[in-house]
């Protein structure tokens, strides 16, 4: 416990960094948020606009916004989203569960896949299974997101019919219980096999070449030496060592995964916070971006924890305090 | 008795690339029961290879057994299917290895791996498979065996993983062991323990043991029967009084006559004149702790070090590993920065120099370090390497390049050394190429850590001899860091004892082995394998043959 | 073995290079086969490949898709190589920095990579663009800001376990300066690892390229895959081949790099040479 | 025509399409899933006319009529209207028995509220709509008497929901309108009540069961759904998970395909009141295009049809006049202008160019630069790309540049940082609302968006626009726009490209969807769905 507290404790200046530096980023951008909205409304007069702009507080100085906009991050108030007329919070979090949903379905996903067919690939070395694994692995990185997720919408939605096109939920039925988690649940299949598609590669890739190190380290002879059949040392000497390594990058890809995932949910209509953050930067919904921002990098802390504490129960020499 | 191993013509090839065609060729070879047999060589002699491919543990298939058999109580271990060698492996044969850090499963507890040997060689139950554990654990003299069961390898000590692994290669009470150099990762106290383990278990289980080593001492202490072998041939063998005192064959001689003698050679005369002066030197390391609290783990490397060093003279500092002598070493080059004390270079103390202040005395202490293949620059040339420190002190191109041919020449090797790159050379040659880079500022002092420890033993006395010789026609000052006592015997003028940070004892070379005063350097000149057999008769029989 | 020996071991390695080449000829020659701008109207609006005189078809415009392709070539390496060099080269200092002076420093420098680390990459890229507007440059830089993190641990990790090695050390005792010692003696030798890295980062900036131009966000002026991927998109369901071929490209120019990647991981790590 | 019989016109075509006649039996029922696209910023209709509020708020709130396909008035919460003789005075019958969706009941107040206080102060296009109204009487709860200072006969096309809805006195009056809760869970009179809005993903109305119309409306809910990918929007409609999208949320090459597909049909209807129109923004205040002949050069060197065929497949019609011909309706467009061809007349460009004395370097090039483009989507960047192509040929060396929205508003309506512009203007249903703002001196007005940005200021011009506002005489209103249109095409300030003729996809099971002039911004009253 008290190492969370710590963690998070070393996380805050980070965060704090992550903010500032974004709030001065966006500074930089032309136009404000008030250029969008009286865009968008057809047509406003200079005074109207400047009235919005006081409301907004975006008539103060920088520094003075700044320190208003810390001051309430720190009683955790990320502030109102003028665009959206609501609190950014809720914004955030009504978006946070599909987040949530579409990264841990794709990393789920996408590490376990990466795992077995890295296995397979490290246990037929150079084989025709191995060669394959690679191709496919290679095939599936190098091949645009979006174009792999229009294809998928092609043949699995228009052609085959087997789910739908987009969307978290069947919007004419609004299902209750057990079924909308089924209806969420078929709607989460395209999405997720996109996104895990290019990670997957990833995954494989590492776990075969960690597999291969592993493999070739003094404890597997001492294992052989022991009369250990060859299955076990593989699939319990070996593979939690070689585990290790892709542990530690799927915390690393965490954070890319939140941003990484804009084209699917772009494509796929999912309501995730990378299209709200992608929607906020360009109607300069700076508490809105920030606010994102803010999150992620919350999530990110949240989830190397996660991965720290999994990797210390996978390695007992690392150890949590 | 039926011999429990034959090994009849054995080949094992190499893959085509390499240098020779088989690490062992036409090897002959025999294990009674109840034996401890010696296999010694040095590096690249096929000895350990010969053990993998008893235990069918070869790195195939680039390595594998081209012919011969491997004969185990009437079954040939060459031939035999991947199934039942698996199955005589671990309940039969087993092994134990150099390094037991990697050699354990970083991953899983002692007790699990202990366990299973049982599971994969008999039907027992859980109930049993861990009470027999216990009992090994306890048989090997670790303290508390029901924690070590649980522990993980990090948790325990070198010495206590290498009795791990012993107990767990004696499990199934195997009929062999093979131990490949089980003791050359550890301190020389604690290879005395696990020596004598290993002996005693041999004895109480009357397995017959294939002892794989480099180290005389060890041989002498340990072994029943010895075989050299040389470049994947067996040279020599016979039972150890033959060969460690009669041995025939040149190689052999050789090799015995390069093991350096317990016995200290006779103390040269000191000058007077004191070039160095280390007083009441003090370095901590600090572990954890941070900036949110914790309480650090704190290391005193170096607790109030004091000693001088005169000119021409050799002062060996001695200890086991965390010692602290490495520190010192280090303190003194400036490779570290002590907090407390004075390191004097004639008037100069050393300690509080800035860089820019070092730097006009950087020169007059140079270095030598321990590893041949970390110490040289893999992507720079020889000749870089030796003529950039002149140069950096103002010396011409020209200049330089005739000096390090010059000190090439000092140092034995090559003037068309100059073009190549470190992995052109062996360990010893890159040894020299280090010396000639140190001396190459023309120092007051060397400073050598663990020269010649990584290095085989006859390579080993060449090194010993090329600074023997350097030190006399240079006139320079040694501080000599070794873990041998016998390097430290044939090299030193005095000896410092460290343990724990702090200098237990100083004193000259002869006194310390004649009259140790402190319990710790008794205990350390005690746990010096082999040296009952090599008392100063026999080495100088061998030396007169 | 020779670096060329043991990368040609690599069968997929050798493959990926020939790619490679034939893309880099193909960048090089763009000119001399399509002389005319990519962007010139050259005939009849989408026409499927090998009508009207297209090879690979043409667009929506009817400019001719294969043009686009081998004029492309030029912009989208250009921007991988420019990208991965700019991102190698902030990664080498701070990682250097990092790693080489530890304690304070490191730990300053480790938190700002944390703090990049952190930022949800994709849309900080997208951000960078936006704030910049599309352009190469400020595809190339805001592709780099975003991927020198990577650059900066590895060569942070390959400093910090080389600054304590012997050859180090004899410098230090020979009281070289430390500039000199983290370019001349400790950079050389953590090369390998960044060469492996930084050749996947040019397929990554590649990719990433893409993405942007897909979100809007690409050069308007200048011909690369990702603007005519971008250009292609709606076409997808009726005109295949606008969006395809330069997706192909992308492929095969990502899976060239990879290959040779994975090639000079092999020829360059000594510890992987045993066992291929 | 004086605006007696006009009025009197107005009013007979009302009883002529007061009763529309169902084409085939309804059923009741349903849910009709359809595109909105982009997500509304709020659904408050009274303070923006964002395109996509209109997609959802004018199922909510009501505006006093509705309007056919032919632009003839409908009656919604006004049953019958009556215009004074000096056209000083409208006088609005309102229907009885309406309420709001809280149950409140719809009175005269709510009119006189929502125009004075509401559409007059807030709304962006509602000074302009409600100039003339000075202030509203209600002698009863059903009749608002609009005071008028001169006669205004653009107001009465300008009461549709979309344009001035009906928003209730009881919840807004002294509240801050910019800051209302209306603007995210919104009340009104109309057909479908708000249920719920979940950001990302859709906007749900439920029927209105206590709507005044009988068994209107036929629907049992609305979802409106925002997909941000085009081709997921098609695919979406091809799977039949969507029914409906209208303003190009289908692109034009996929709504071709979509045409030739059985169970989907492809219609202009529902886009007359607001008369798109394609066009070029020139900067008239620096080199080039501060030259009225390069500016006709380069409206000379653009294929119109070209556009139309390549970009929006087929849909748009070559613009031939600072109008649109839809105002061919009422009289104001003016055939036969100059330098509009259909097709490119480079030989002409380039004679012109030489006229003016503006001859090519070496490399060919008379001129250079900046081309934006406006950042709504794929279509521009690609007319962007061609005219790059086409005025390379007269020796016009261009530069592409496209930004976001908010960058893109700030250089073209605050910093004037441009050289030419490609842009879409609505010019509404009549030019006082829509066409005005690009070309009046009053309308150069540094900081607000979609005005005139050109800076183009003309007297003359400005003196002909006035009298067009206030001239109730259609013949010599006609004549001033004749002259309008006469001068533009010479000075050209803003090249008009095309005509935008705006696509709704729809799947054959919905039916009557398109019953008024507003379409997509129409109320779905009488849509239903057939199961």
């Amino acid at each position: 416990m008290r190492y969370v507290v710590k963690r998070l404790l070393q996380a805050i200046p980070i965060v704090l960094a992550i903010v500032v530096l974004n709030f001065f980023l966006l500074q930089l951008a032309e136009g404000d948020a008030v250029d969008v909205l009286a865009g968008e409304a057809g047509s406003a007069t200079p005074e109207y606009m400047a009235e919005l702009r006081a409301k907004f507080g975006l008539d103060k100085p920088l520094p003075v916004q700044l320190a208003v906009y810390l001051k309430n991050v720190v009683m955790f108030d990320l502030g109102y989203s003028f665009r959206h007329d609501m609190p950014v919070s809720q914004l955030i979090l009504d978006r946070l569960v599909p987040t949530l949903l579409l990264m841990v379905a794709t990393i789920t996903l996408a590490v376990g896949f990466g795992i077995l067919l890295g296995l397979v690939a490290a246990m037929g070395l150079n084989t025709w299974r191995d060669t394959a694994i690679s191709i496919f692995a290679l095939i599936t990185y190098a091949t645009p997101l979006f174009w792999v997720g229009l294809m998928l919408i092609v043949v699995f939605s228009l052609n085959l019919r087997w789910f739908p096109t987009s969307g978290m939920e069947n919007f004419a039925m609004f299902y209750e219980g057990w079924d909308r988690v089924k209806d969420i649940a078929h709607h989460l299949v395209l999405p997720t096999v996109t996104l895990s598609l290019f990670y997957l590669a990833l995954y494989t890739r590492l776990m075969r070449a960690s597999m291969l190190e592993q493999a070739g380290q003094d404890y597997v002879t001492t294992a052989r030496a022991k009369g250990v059949t060859e299955n076990r040392i593989m699939f319990v000497h070996v593979l939690r060592n070689a585990l290790l390594p892709v542990v530690t990058m799927a915390g690393v890809q965490v954070g890319a995964l939140i941003g990484g995932s804009v084209i699917v949910e772009s494509v796929f209509a999912w309501p995730g916070l990378g299209m709200l953050a992608f929607e906020a930067l360009f109607s300069r919904d700076l508490n809105l971006l920030l606010g994102i921002f803010l999150l992620s990098a919350l999530l990110v802390v949240a989830v190397n924890l996660v991965v720290d504490i999994i990797y210390s129960s996978l390695d007992p020499r690392i150890e949590v305090n | 008795m039926t011999r429990l191993l034959d090994i009849t013509d054995l080949h094992v090839a190499l893959p085509p690339e390499s240098q020779r065609p088989y690490a062992v060729e036409a090897l002959n070879l025999h294990l009674e029961p109840n034996e401890i047999l010696c296999v010694v060589g040095e590096s690249g002699s096929g000895k350990s290879l010969t053990a993998r491919a008893v235990m069918g543990l070869l790195p195939k298939p680039r390595v594998r057994i081209a012919k011969g058999s491997v004969n185990f109580l009437g079954e040939d271990l060459a031939k035999v299917s991947e199934e039942r060698l698996r199955a005589i492996r671990g309940s039969q044969i087993s092994m134990i290895f150099q390094e037991p850090m990697t050699a354990l499963n970083p991953v899983m507890t002692i007790g699990t791996q202990i366990d299973e040997v049982f599971r994969f060689h008999e039907k027992m139950p859980g109930r049993e498979r861990r009470a027999r554990a216990l009992q090994l654990l306890t048989d090997v003299q670790l303290p508390d065996p029901e924690q070590t069961l649980k522990a993980y390898p990090h948790e325990l000590s070198g010495g206590q993983r290498q009795r791990a692994m012993i107990a767990m290669a004696l499990a199934l009470d195997p009929k062999i062991l093979i131990a490949d150099e089980p003791t050359t990762a550890l301190d020389v106290t604690t290879q005395a323990q696990v020596l004598k383990l290993i002996k005693q278990m041999q004895a109480s289980h009357g397995t017959g043991v294939l002892f794989i080593t480099h180290d005389f001492g060890v041989v002498a202490d340990i072994a029943d029967r010895v075989a050299v072998m040389q470049n994947g041939l067996l040279v020599e063998t016979g039972t150890t009084d033959q060969v460690l005192r009669r041995p025939e064959h040149p190689y052999t001689k050789a090799l015995i006559g390069a093991v350096p003698d317990l016995v200290p050679r006779a103390a040269r005369p000191r000058s007077g004149a004191t070039v160095l002066r280390v007083k009441n030197l003090q370095k901590t390391y600090r572990s954890g702790g941070g900036l949110f609290g914790g309480k650090g783990r704190v290391v005193h490397a170096a607790n109030d070090v004091t000693f001088d060093l005169a000119r021409g003279e050799t002062l060996g500092i001695v200890g086991e590993s965390g010692s602290g002598k490495s520190t010192v070493a280090r303190c003194i080059v400036r490779l570290n920065d002590a907090e407390a004390g004075e390191i004097l270079l004639g008037d100069t103390d050393l300690r509080p120099l800035g860089r820019a202040a070092m730097r006009p005395h950087r020169s007059k202490i140079q270095m030598v370090f321990q590893d041949p293949f970390a110490s040289l620059n893999p992507r720079t040339r020889i000749g870089k390497i030796i003529a950039q420190g002149p140069m950096m002190y103002g010396a011409s191109a020209d200049e330089a390049k005739r000096k390090t041919n010059e000190l090439l020449e000092i140092v034995g090797l090559d003037a068309r050394a100059y073009d190549r790159f470190p992995h052109e050379f062996s360990g010893g040659q890159r040894q020299r190429i280090g010396i000639a880079r140190a001396l190459a500022l023309e120092p007051q002092i060397l400073v050598a850590d663990e020269p010649v420890s990584a290095l085989d033993v006859s390579i080993q006395a060449q090194i010993l001899r090329l600074l023997d010789e350097i030190r006399d026609r240079m006139n320079l000052s040694m501080v000599f860091i070794t873990h041998d006592l016998r390097v430290a015997a044939q090299v030193c003028d005095r000896i410092a004892v460290m343990q724990r940070g702090k200098v237990v004892e100083i004193g000259p070379t002869a006194t310390m082995f004649s009259d140790p005063k402190q319990p710790y350097t008794q205990e350390l000149l005690a746990a010096v394998p082999g040296k009952d057999w090599f008392s100063a008769e026999d080495m100088a029989r061998v030396h007169a043959t | 073995m020779t670096f060329w020996k043991l990368f040609a071991r690599n069968r997929g390695a050798v493959v990926g290079l020939g790619i490679l080449v034939l893309i880099a000829v193909m960048a090089a020659t763009a000119s001399l086969f399509f002389p005319a701008d990519p962007f010139s109207l050259a005939g009849k609006p989408m026409s499927p490949p090998g009508e009207n005189g297209f090879l690979l078809g043409s667009d929506s415009l009817g400019r001719d898709v294969a043009a686009g392709i081998a004029h492309g070539a030029k912009t989208s390496l250009l921007i991988g190589l420019l990208a991965t060099l700019v991102a190698v080269g902030i990664g080498i200092v701070m990682g250097a920095l990092a790693g080489y002076y530890g304690g304070p420093i490191d730990n300053l420098l480790m938190r700002v990579t944390e703090m990049f680390q952190t930022i949800p990459s994709f849309i900080f890229a997208i951000l960078l663009v936006a704030i910049m507007k599309p352009s190469i440059e400020s595809i190339v830089i805001a592709i780099a800001v975003v991927s020198w993190p990577a650059v900066a641990r590895l060569v942070r990790g390959e400093f910090l376990s080389l600054r304590n090695r012997e050859f180090v050390q004899a410098c230090h005792t020979l009281g070289m300066s430390d500039v000199r010692i983290m370019l001349g003696e400790i950079l050389p030798n953590c090369l390998s690892p960044v060469i492996v890295i930084g050749s996947l980062m040019v397929a990554t900036a590649i990719l990433i390229e893409s993405g942007l131009a897909f979100l809007g966000l690409g050069d308007p002026n200048i011909m690369s895959w990702g603007f005519q991927i971008g250009a292609g998109r709606t076409l997808l369901r009726s005109a295949w081949w606008v969006c395809t071929f330069p997706g192909i490209a992308i492929l095969l120019t990502v899976l060239a790099i990879n290959l040779v990647g994975e090639g000079i991981n092999d020829a360059l790590n000594p510890r992987l040479r045993e066992r291929t | 025509m004086n605006f007696r019989i006009w009025a009197a016109a107005a009013l007979c075509a009302f009883g002529l399409t007061a009763v529309p006649a169902p084409s085939q039996a309804q059923e009741a029922g349903g849910t009709l899933v359809y595109i909105v696209q982009p997500e509304p910023p709020s659904l408050a209709s009274f303070l923006s006319t964002s395109g996509p509020i209109g997609l959802v708020a004018p199922k909510i709130y009501e505006g006093l009529f509705d309007y056919d396909n032919d632009l003839k008035i409908v009656p919604a919460l006004a049953e019958s209207y009556e215009v004074s003789a000096d056209g000083k005075t409208v006088t609005f019958t309102l229907r009885q028995g309406v309420t709001w969706h809280d149950g409140a009941p719809f009175t005269s107040a709510d009119v006189a509220f929502s125009v004075m206080e509401v559409l007059k102060q807030v709304h962006p296009r509602g000074p302009n709509s409600f100039r003339e109204v000075t202030s509203i009487d209600t002698p009863d709860e059903h009749t608002a008497v609009f005071n008028l200072a001169n006669p205004a006969p653009y107001m009465l096309r300008a009461l549709s929901s979309y344009e001035s809805p009906m928003v209730p006195k009881h919840l807004l009056e002294g509240t801050d309108l910019r800051n209302s809760d209306l603007a995210t869970s919104p009340v009104g009179t109309g057909p479908y009540k708000f249920v719920e809005w979940k950001k990302g993903q859709y906007i749900r109305l439920d029927k209105n069961e206590a709507y005044w119309q009988d068994g209107m409306p036929y629907l049992d809910r609305l979802v409106g759904r925002f997909i941000p990918d085009a081709s997921t929007r098609t695919a979406a409609m091809e799977n039949g998970e969507v029914m409906y999208g209208a303003y190009g949320a289908i692109p034009n090459i996929d709504a071709v395909r979509l045409r030739d597909t059985d169970g989907f049909s492809v219609t202009t209807d529902g886009y007359s009141m607001i008369n798109p129109m394609a066009l070029i923004e020139f900067n008239t205040t620096k080199p080039p295009f501060d030259n009225p002949a390069v500016r006709k050069a380069v409206s000379l060197a653009i294929d119109r049809e070209f556009l139309i065929e390549n970009i929006w497949f087929g849909y748009g019609k070559p613009a031939t006049s600072a109008l649109s011909s839809n105002f061919a309706a009422v009289g104001l467009y003016k055939e036969g202008m100059p330098n509009y061809p259909k097709n490119a007349d480079v030989a002409g460009a380039i004679a012109l160019l030489d006229a003016a004395g503006i001859m090519p370097d070496a490399n060919g090039v008379r001129a250079t630069a900046t081309l934006d483009l406006i950042p709504y989507g794929e279509d521009w960047r690609r007319a962007g790309e061609y005219m790059k192509q086409a005025l390379a040929e007269i020796g016009i060396a261009i530069e592409l540049r496209y930004e976001d929205v908010p960058t893109w508003l700030k250089r073209i309506y605050a910093d004037y940082d441009f050289d030419f512009n490609v842009n879409y203007f609505y010019q509404l249903s009549d030019p006082v609302l829509g066409v005005h703002r690009h070309y009046g001196t009053d309308q150069i007005r540094q900081g607000t968006h979609f005005v005139n940005s050109s800076r183009y200021s003309n007297p003359e011009l400005d003196a002909l626009l006035a009298a067009g506002a206030q001239e109730a005489d259609a013949t010599k209103r006609a004549e001033i726009y004749g002259q309008v249109q006469e001068i533009l095409a010479e000075d050209m300030p803003v090249a008009n490209l095309f005509e935008m003729q705006f696509l709704t996809v729809y799947n054959d099971k919905l039916k009557e969807h398109a019953t008024s002039a507003m379409g997509a911004y129409g109320s779905f009253d009488r849509a239903w769905v057939e199961q």
